[in-house]
């Protein structure tokens, strides 16, 4: 399906991560899926189901003990063939990641300023002055009013939502083509996550800037997104538009997703994640289905293409 | 602006403001302390050595030398003004400092306060009288002395040619200053001031005379550790212990303290160009402090100091053999006339019993002893304490190691191990554990002696003072026994012999005054009533006899003052009571190709 | 009626003043009751106190003024036994099921302790806990294991189950659900409705959701600049 | 892998929300001293080609101490005070040569590490007890408790400790079981100053509000719920306790203020700089106490990394236990 | 802010315990000062004794002198040194200059020294060198400081002839003054730094783990200004209050090494004062060495403050 998109912007394939340990953990089984330019793609999925693992792979973020397999194709690069030099190029200048906890992604000792600033003097080698007036600037256009006095804050001085908007600005104040947002909502209450929501859509289409939106809130991506794929243990069980996924979900898992969601009245699903170094080897979600069959407990099934969405399930063929 | 934000904007503005407020009114306190720091007594000859007075000034100092300010100490500009007539010319030799290490420090540049110093200036400001080689008490500033019948009236001539190092001549008057300041201002001399009754000086014999209001019979012997002052400066200092200075000091002995400088841990002396007398060799002497000895050596052995002096002791016996296998050192051997000795505690009970200490006598294995600490520089005392080396000695038994004759002695003074333990009961029929007292410096002695007391069945327990916590608890009795040493200066003083350390009359630090016997004391009492040598002589002997029948201590052993000095140097000489730091020496020294 | 209820009183939250500081008021005069068998929702925007108001009610915390009734009598003025009573039956429920329990202790021995402050026999722990783990649907491996390995979503059900073993009558729910993913938040909204039904017990559920509050509560107030607005 | 690495990843996995948490483990920080077991365990784990576990290296030097300076008979070829010639030069009748009164050096120091294990060790328990307790009363119950407490704690920390410590060691008969208490009593400050923000951060956790609630004494939560999460703040001040009253012993030694009845490492090292040991160059007397000085610490401190990866051995299985 | 007001009450507090301790603990030392102010081996009649002790002011009641003390202490009046023949306050200035000098260029040697390899060692631990620095201040971190002091001078001045073995110089010029101070001040500052390597590297290792040393990389910031730029100036706060706290240790500690290399410093009066229990040289020492710790441990607050944001949140 990727390959009737024109411009794609970043394209992973096969995307493979494992911890080494005393027990070898796959963070990872192979995912696949590009963005196109100012397209807006979400990952869903619960807690411990590899998306923000996937997130760090593609920034290369991960700690060295992490195994990366795959290709994650930006531009038509492979960035994960790029000399370590050559991604400091990419990353913050070509991709920008903003991450759950804006508080303690901004660095405690250092004023806002300085911390929009930087990416310019890094990256553009401005002056400081220059920068900081450029980043005094970016604030302006996120509808800060006081935008001098807000430079010379810290982070710990500001409420989370506020750190939020300040990290969405250093990491776009050198326009990224590719947002990364990691959780962005998490723990921020209804009217700080509208408020992020608006900051996004400002991003989305104002600055046609593409968003990887991973997140475990449904009705923010729903709201965001152009394209979901749910993951659950480490794989994509579903990929689709975002009004078909959540008008009509394939997937069992989409669908108990879907329904534990308030406004579908909480239905949960039963059970609970697998433990990623010991994953079920048949489907991975045959355990929590109500529809399994015993052809799920033993066959891994693979993503199908069904009307131009892709779903990991034998109900499917 | 970016500053005034944040601090007007949070309580911490004022918060810093007290904290500045604090900074400043500290820096003030400094500050005002600093100058009066700086200020201290002034002096005519007090200038421009700046050595001891902080790092500031010496920066200034150093400061003052890159802007090539002319810095000129007093002293030697009056020298070198006024001197071209009364400067004894030198042979034109080579000129050469010599350098002694030490490990006693000099804490205070107090010239009459610090007991150190006092020792060191012996160089600069002889005393009236010095021990010879042999331990005669002779005459150094006086030619010679004579004492009245009655032990009274001392009179000392001086001699001839002696000039301070100013110029101006040494006079009878400066003696007569000297004494009585020492007796009107140093606390340790006040002895002159309560028994003095007149001084007459008589410009015409060039002599001065002390009449004491009793008989006092060690006038020569006290007088060879006063240093003599010149008169024309000390007068004007009010408070001369409490007065310091780096010097220069004028001084009338061969050299005179040039500097005193803590800070580098050295003192110089400098030839005194009106020095009449022979003619020393070096230009300067250097005296540099180590506080440690293990330092000291190092500095002897890689040669940055010639030779290494200790008063009362000897260079460490351990270090010899290295310093002999560089090759480059001599050794001058001298038998000390102190000594270390166990102290008992006379005033109660086991070592009240004369058997008692009769058998801690034998118990002690002294050649191990000898061998141990002092490394073959050293040897088995006798029962009469008194080390050979010491004037009118007299050969009593050498005390004897025997383990069974000590067990025999106990047993038949009624000691004995009744309950089966091993440990023999005192008269009380308790077990019999002696209370030791270790100074730091003979802990190894003390674990020695611990087993050597267990081998005839008494148990110890060894407690560790220091100094001054061993004085606390000796002058309590609070101990049994204890390893104690006497110095040159301690056997000589009171009655001589060593009986200043027993007279229980007698107070003072490392005193035991712990005997009471009468026979004793009026044994003291004989000897301080004279001045006539064979009188002397046969107090002597009968003292010695006395240690070596009533055992009050038991010496456990004789050493040697050992005392290194550098092959390119010869004409060392060294007398009894302060080693090598004797005129005679300084002035003999020569420098040689070795 | 004569439902034994647990009441606030006009309660007021201030931080002391300091020396330098003045004082910050949290909330101020807020009254609200809660009936067994019933929840009452408090909403609010994060840093508005709700929690501080929940430690109230559940005595952890000290009010600046008013008082938290329970059985009528005002929390200020219980006698040492009354206090045990109030201590055992009003139980309080945390955000973060990961700090639910020490992560040097087994989970069995959280339980087990629990269990011997109850009085319970030794010898009757097993069943006890076997009887619990029912509740929560767990397997019995999970008491062998340290509250680190194991996940959020059981975490939080040994919490609440670990509750019920003191057989609360009311429950403070501090934001039970708003660290959980929204699969997980289902099945712990629904374990607590059928708690409710089951023992019949009272909650106060605090949260900033607005549907999780609407899901759950009978009826609710939102907190709001330190004033409670109660929406039946 | 790496424990600290470890942690990046238990926390990439779980993707667990942190907040507040840098905010408290700051304080935390600013006073921990943080003794670098871990690379010590790595040095060691590595050639052992142990990951993870408890490490060997650290508890085997340890046990051999502790037998040293339980059976020193076994280990020491002669008695402590048996004498032979002096100054002898390692040999085969001599492992490490023989001091200035002839002793063996060699069982001279398998017999010191009793009396410098007990005053390390009993000193460092003795501040580490005081300063956890008092850490943990002023940390759990606040208030005016708590100001006084910390109060106190500052001015003690101002206090010059060394010049205390020779006062007292001068006044007081020089003996270990003076020692062990005087070097106690002055270190415990830091210890207290670490453990009360760490209660401070502890009490505010839900497993401990939530044991409050549930009505369990103060002190079950403060022996059971707190203490033991301690765990990781007073071991390395143990240790450095332990490094510190080991040195301070070494030094009182030095400056001639130790008890010579009991033969310590220190005291050893103390009679080896003045009996000769230094000037005759004979490293092998003096080197060795110093070496088994920082050896001991170190087993020390490889324990107690041992513990703590095991410790988080847990944390890191959980994300893949269920 | 009342953080501010409490800190300066416990100071205030922590000052005037200060004064007291330090007015009662040299009177508990045991022996009589009176004989101590006299010479070895010296017989002294009993009232010249008792005209001392009545000088010293050690007959009057206890109350007596401590209100006198007091007031002697408003006027920096420390008292007087029977022992050096010196006002108090004029000795430990003297002495204070060049102590500050010596022990404050090692403390700063070694907070940098110690900073700077920590903080390396603790960005990549795993390094080979980073392991071996570690081991290296681990083990100078566990030697007794005179043993580091006697080895370095065997080594360096001695055998290898490098330095000069004792004083602070041989003529007060700054080159000799360099000269003297170098070995010194080394071991100082590896002592000191020992310490601040330790603890600079477990700082680094858990703040390089917060998520702003991650973000700082996803911003594309090398490896190298990641650890400089963001996570040096968050893993220094501790240094902070280490360097202050161990401004007493490091000031008492020197004792050994000013005795080792023969230094005419504080820490050597402050030795010299205790083994002749010169009551008020101890008691003037006691006092700057508290009041520099006191002013340390204020400046450490302040700077910390300065650094770290948190600390001065506005309302």
């Amino acid at each position: 399906m990727n390959v009737s998109i024109v411009n794609t912007l970043l394209e992973v394939k096969d995307l493979q991560v494992f911890f080494k340990g005393i027990k070898t953990i796959t963070a990872l089984s192979g995912i696949s899926f590009s963005i196109a330019e100012s397209e807006t793609l979400s990952l869903v999925g619960e807690t411990g189901c590899g998306k923000s693992v996937a997130a760090h792979a593609i920034m290369r973020l991960l700690p060295s003990e992490a195994r990366v397999k795959g290709i994650v194709k930006f531009r038509g690069k492979n960035l994960l063939e790029l000399s370590e030099k050559e991604m400091v190029e990419i990353r913050g200048k070509e991709i920008g990641i903003i991450f759950q906890n804006p508080s303690l992604a901004l660095n405690p000792v250092y004023s806002i300023g300085h911390q929009l600033a930087e990416p310019l003097c890094v990256h553009k080698k401005e002056k400081k002055e220059k920068a900081l007036f450029m980043a005094a600037g970016a604030l302006k256009n996120m509808g800060f009013a006081n935008t001098a006095e807000y430079i010379r804050y810290y982070p710990s001085w500001c409420s989370g939502g506020m750190n939020q908007r300040f990290l969405i600005a250093a990491s776009t104040i050198l326009g990224p083509a590719l947002l990364i947002a990691d959780e962005p909502g998490k723990g921020l209450d209804r009217k700080r996550v509208s408020e992020l929501e608006t900051e996004l859509k400002k991003l989305k289409f104002k600055n046609k800037t593409a968003l990887l939106l991973i997140s475990h809130d449904l009705s923010f991506v729903q709201r965001l997104a152009d394209r979901v794929a749910v993951m659950y243990a480490g794989e994509i069980v579903e990929m689709a538009d975002s009004s078909s996924i959540f008008e009509e979900p394939l997937h069992p898992y989409s669908k108990g997703l879907l329904n534990s969601l308030p406004e579908k009245g909480f239905i949960p699903i039963p059970g609970f994640s697998p433990s990623l170094s010991n994953l079920p080897s048949g489907c991975r979600f045959y355990p929590r289905c109500s529809l399994r069959k015993r052809h799920c407990i033993e066959n891994h099934p693979d993503l199908k293409k069904i009307n131009g969405r892709a779903v990991r399930c034998f109900l499917y063929p | 602006m970016k500053q005034r934000r944040n601090f007007t904007k949070s309580g911490l503005y004022r918060g810093l403001k007290q904290w500045l407020i604090f900074t400043v009114l500290t820096i003030i306190i400094y500050s005002s302390i600093y100058p009066a720091g700086a200020a201290g007594p002034e002096s005519s000859e007090e200038k421009l050595i700046p050595s001891n007075g902080g790092i500031f000034d010496s920066i200034i100092t150093y400061i003052k030398s890159l802007l090539g300010e002319d810095e000129k100490t007093q002293g030697s500009g009056m020298v070198s003004e006024a001197a071209t007539t009364g400067v004894q010319q030198y042979p034109d030799i080579e000129r050469f400092v010599l350098k002694i290490a030490t490990p006693s420090i000099i804490k205070s540049s107090s010239f009459l306060g610090d007991s150190n110093l006092g020792v060191f200036a012996h160089l600069s400001n002889p005393p009236l009288m010095k021990m010879d080689s042999d331990g005669h008490l002779v005459g150094q500033l006086a030619k010679s002395y004579e004492v009245s019948e009655n032990n009274t009236c001392w009179t000392f001539y001086l001699r001839d040619e002696l000039y301070w190092s100013d110029g101006e001549p040494v006079t009878p008057e400066d003696i007569k200053f000297s004494i009585s300041y020492y007796g009107k201002e140093v606390p340790s001399a006040r002895w002159i001031n309560d028994t003095l009754e007149t001084i007459a000086v008589s410009d015409a014999n060039n002599s001065v005379t002390f009449k004491f209001n009793k008989p006092y019979t060690r006038s020569d012997l006290e007088f060879a550790t006063y240093n003599i002052l010149p008169a024309h400066i000390w007068e004007t200092i009010e408070n001369p212990v409490e007065y310091t200075n780096n010097g220069p000091y004028v001084g009338c002995g061969p050299y005179y303290l040039k500097l005193i400088d803590l800070n580098a841990g050295k003192l110089v002396f400098e030839k005194n160009l009106y020095w009449k007398g022979k003619a020393p060799e070096s230009e300067t002497v250097e005296i540099h402090f180590y506080s440690s000895v293990d330092v000291a050596t190092l500095a002897l052995k890689k040669g940055e100091v010639d030779t290494y002096y200790k008063y009362a002791g000897s260079y460490p016996y351990a270090g010899i053999e290295q310093l002999e296998e560089t090759g480059n050192f001599d050794f001058i051997e001298k038998t000390d006339i102190g000594l270390i000795f166990l102290a008992l505690n006379l005033k109660k009970a086991p070592f009240s019993d004369p058997k008692f200490r009769e058998a801690l006598s034998y118990a002690i294995n002294y050649e191990e002893i000898v061998r141990l600490e002092t490394l073959g520089y050293g040897e088995v005392p006798n029962r009469g304490f008194v080390p050979s080396s010491m004037e009118n000695f007299k050969e009593t038994e050498k005390l004897e190691y025997s383990p069974e004759k000590a067990r025999r002695i106990l047993e038949k003074a009624g000691y004995i191990d009744s309950n089966w333990n091993g440990i023999i009961e005192g008269e009380d029929g308790k077990d019999i554990k002696l209370k030791i007292l270790i100074r730091p410096e003979y802990a190894r002695t003390g674990e020695l002696l611990e087993e050597y007391l267990g081998q005839i069945g008494l148990a110890s327990d060894l407690r560790t003072a220091d100094a001054d916590t061993w004085i606390a608890l000796k002058d309590n009795y609070e101990y049994d026994l204890t390893i104690t040493r006497s110095t040159p200066w301690g056997m000589l003083m009171h009655a001589s012999w060593g009986s200043g350390y027993f007279d229980s009359r007698r107070t003072g630090q490392g005193v035991m005054h712990n005997l009471d016997d009468p026979e004793f004391l009026q044994l003291c009492d004989n000897i301080l009533a004279t001045t006539d040598p064979e009188e002397l002589e046969g107090y002597a002997y009968e003292i010695q006899d006395y240690y070596a029948e009533n055992l009050p201590a038991i010496p456990l052993y004789w050493s040697s003052i050992i005392t290194p000095y550098n092959r390119h140097f010869e004409g060392w000489h060294t007398d009894p009571l302060y080693g090598i730091y004797n005129l005679d020496n300084f002035v003999n020294v020569r420098k040689i190709e070795a | 009626m004569f439902s034994i209820s647990l009441r606030a009183d006009r309660l007021s939250k201030t931080y002391e003043a300091g020396l330098l500081s003045t004082g910050k008021c949290i909330f101020r005069e807020v009254s609200f009751e809660i009936r067994s068998g019933k929840t009452f929702g408090l909403m609010g925007s994060s840093g508005e106190g709700k929690s501080t108001l929940g430690r109230v009610v559940a005595g952890l915390e000290k009010a600046t003024t008013g008082s938290v009734y329970y059985k009528g009598t005002p929390l200020t003025l219980m006698k040492k036994n009354e206090k045990i009573a109030f201590r055992r039956k009003v139980q309080i429920m945390f955000q973060d099921p990961t700090d639910a329990f020490n992560p040097r202790k087994k989970i069995g021995h959280a339980i087990s302790e629990v269990l011997a402050l109850l009085g319970v026999p030794e010898a009757r722990h097993s069943s006890k806990t076997e009887e619990m783990l029912i509740t929560t649907g767990l397997p019995k491996e999970v008491l062998s294991r340290y509250p680190s390995q194991i996940s959020g979503g059981q975490l939080q059900r040994l919490a609440l189950s670990r509750i019920l073993l003191l057989d609360p009558e009311y429950i403070v729910l501090d934001e039970p659900t708003s660290a959980l993913d929204v699969s997980v938040q289902a099945q712990i909204l629904h374990m607590l409705k059928e708690v409710q039904t089951e023992r019949n017990t009272g909650y106060l559920l605090i949260s900033h959701d607005e549907i999780v509050i609407r899901f759950m509560s009978d009826s609710y107030g939102v907190l709001e600049n330190g004033q409670l607005k109660i929406i039946e | 892998m790496s424990p600290e690495a470890a942690h990046i990843e238990s926390s990439c996995i779980t993707e667990a929300c942190t907040e507040e948490y840098s905010e408290k483990k700051r304080e935390i920080s600013s006073l921990n001293f943080k003794f670098p077991g871990e690379l010590l365990f790595k040095i060691s784990g590595r050639r052992k080609g142990l990951k993870g576990q408890l490490n060997r290296g650290g508890i085997f030097l340890f046990v051999f101490f502790l037998f040293m300076a339980l059976f020193p008979s076994f280990l020491a070829p002669y008695a402590p005070n048996e004498r032979f010639t002096p100054y002898k030069e390692p040999s085969w009748d001599h492992f490490l040569g023989t001091n200035d009164i002839g002793n063996d050096i060699f069982s001279e120091l398998v017999y010191g590490s009793r009396i410098s294990m007990t005053v390390g060790f009993a000193a460092a328990l003795v501040s580490t007890l005081i300063g956890a307790i008092l850490g943990i009363c002023a940390g759990y119950f606040r208030g005016a408790l708590d100001e006084l407490l910390m109060g106190f704690t500052d001015v003690v920390l101002i206090i010059p400790k060394i010049p205390l410590i020779i006062v007292l060691g001068a006044y007081l008969q020089p003996s270990i079981w003076i020692l062990i208490p005087v070097l106690g009593l002055l270190s415990w400050e830091s210890t207290a100053r670490v453990t009360r923000s760490k209660t401070l951060q502890l009490r505010e956790a839900g497993y401990v509000k939530s044991a409050r609630c549930m009505g369990f004494s103060s002190w079950h939560i403060m022996s059971t719920d707190i203490f033991p999460n301690l765990y990781n703040v007073l071991l390395p001040k143990f240790m450095l306790a332990t490094a510190s009253a080991m040195i301070s012993e070494a030094s009182l030694s030095f400056l001639g203020l130790s008890d010579i009845s009991m033969k310590s490492w220190g005291t050893m090292l103390s009679f080896a700089f003045f009996r000769g040991g230094f000037i005759r160059d004979m490293w092998w007397w003096y080197t060795p106490p110093g070496i088994c000085i920082t050896l001991c610490i170190i087993s020390i401190a490889l324990i107690g990394f041992g513990l703590e990866t095991q410790g988080k051995e847990h944390v890191r299985e959980g994300a893949d236990a269920m | 802010m009342s953080g501010i007001a409490r800190k300066g009450t416990r100071y205030l507090t922590s000052l005037v315990l200060i004064i007291i301790i330090n007015f009662t603990l040299p009177r508990l030392m045991p022996g009589d000062p009176v004989k101590n102010l006299i010479g070895e081996d010296v017989y002294v009649s009993e009232n010249v004794m008792e005209e001392l002790r009545a000088k010293l002011g050690l007959d009057r009641p206890l109350y007596e002198q401590f209100t006198s003390f007091l007031s002697d202490l408003l006027h920096l009046d420390l008292g007087y040194s029977y022992h050096l023949h010196a006002p108090v306050a004029e000795l430990l200035l003297d002495r204070l200059g060049w102590t500050l000098l010596f022990v404050g260029v090692s403390a700063a040697i070694g907070a940098f020294m110690g900073s700077l390899l920590g903080a390396l060692a603790g960005w990549r631990p795993e390094k080979k060198t980073s392991r071996f620095t570690g081991l290296a201040f681990v083990v100078l971190s566990c030697t007794p400081p005179y043993f580091l002091a006697l080895l370095s001078l065997y080594l360096f001045s001695f055998r290898l002839g490098f330095f000069p073995s004792k004083g602070f110089y041989d003529a007060p010029e700054i080159g000799s003054i360099l000269h003297h101070l170098f070995l010194p001040v080394c071991v100082m500052s590896v002592f000191s730094a020992s310490r601040n390597f330790l603890v600079m590297r477990g700082s680094v290792i858990q703040e390089k783990e917060q998520l702003y040393a991650l973000y700082a990389r996803a911003k594309g910031l090398k490896d190298i200004s990641i650890l400089f730029r963001h996570i040096i100036k968050n893993a220094s706060l501790p240094i902070i209050t280490l360097l202050a706290l161990d401004f007493g240790f490091l000031f008492s500690g020197a004792l050994f090494i000013e005795i080792i290399f023969s230094l005419n410093g504080m820490g050597t009066l402050i030795y010299g004062a205790i083994i002749g229990k010169d009551y008020p040289l101890l008691q003037g020492a006691f006092l700057v060495i508290a009041l520099t710790a006191l002013i340390a441990n204020m400046l450490a607050d302040l700077l910390y403050g300065l650094i770290d944001p948190r600390v001065r949140r506005p309302a």
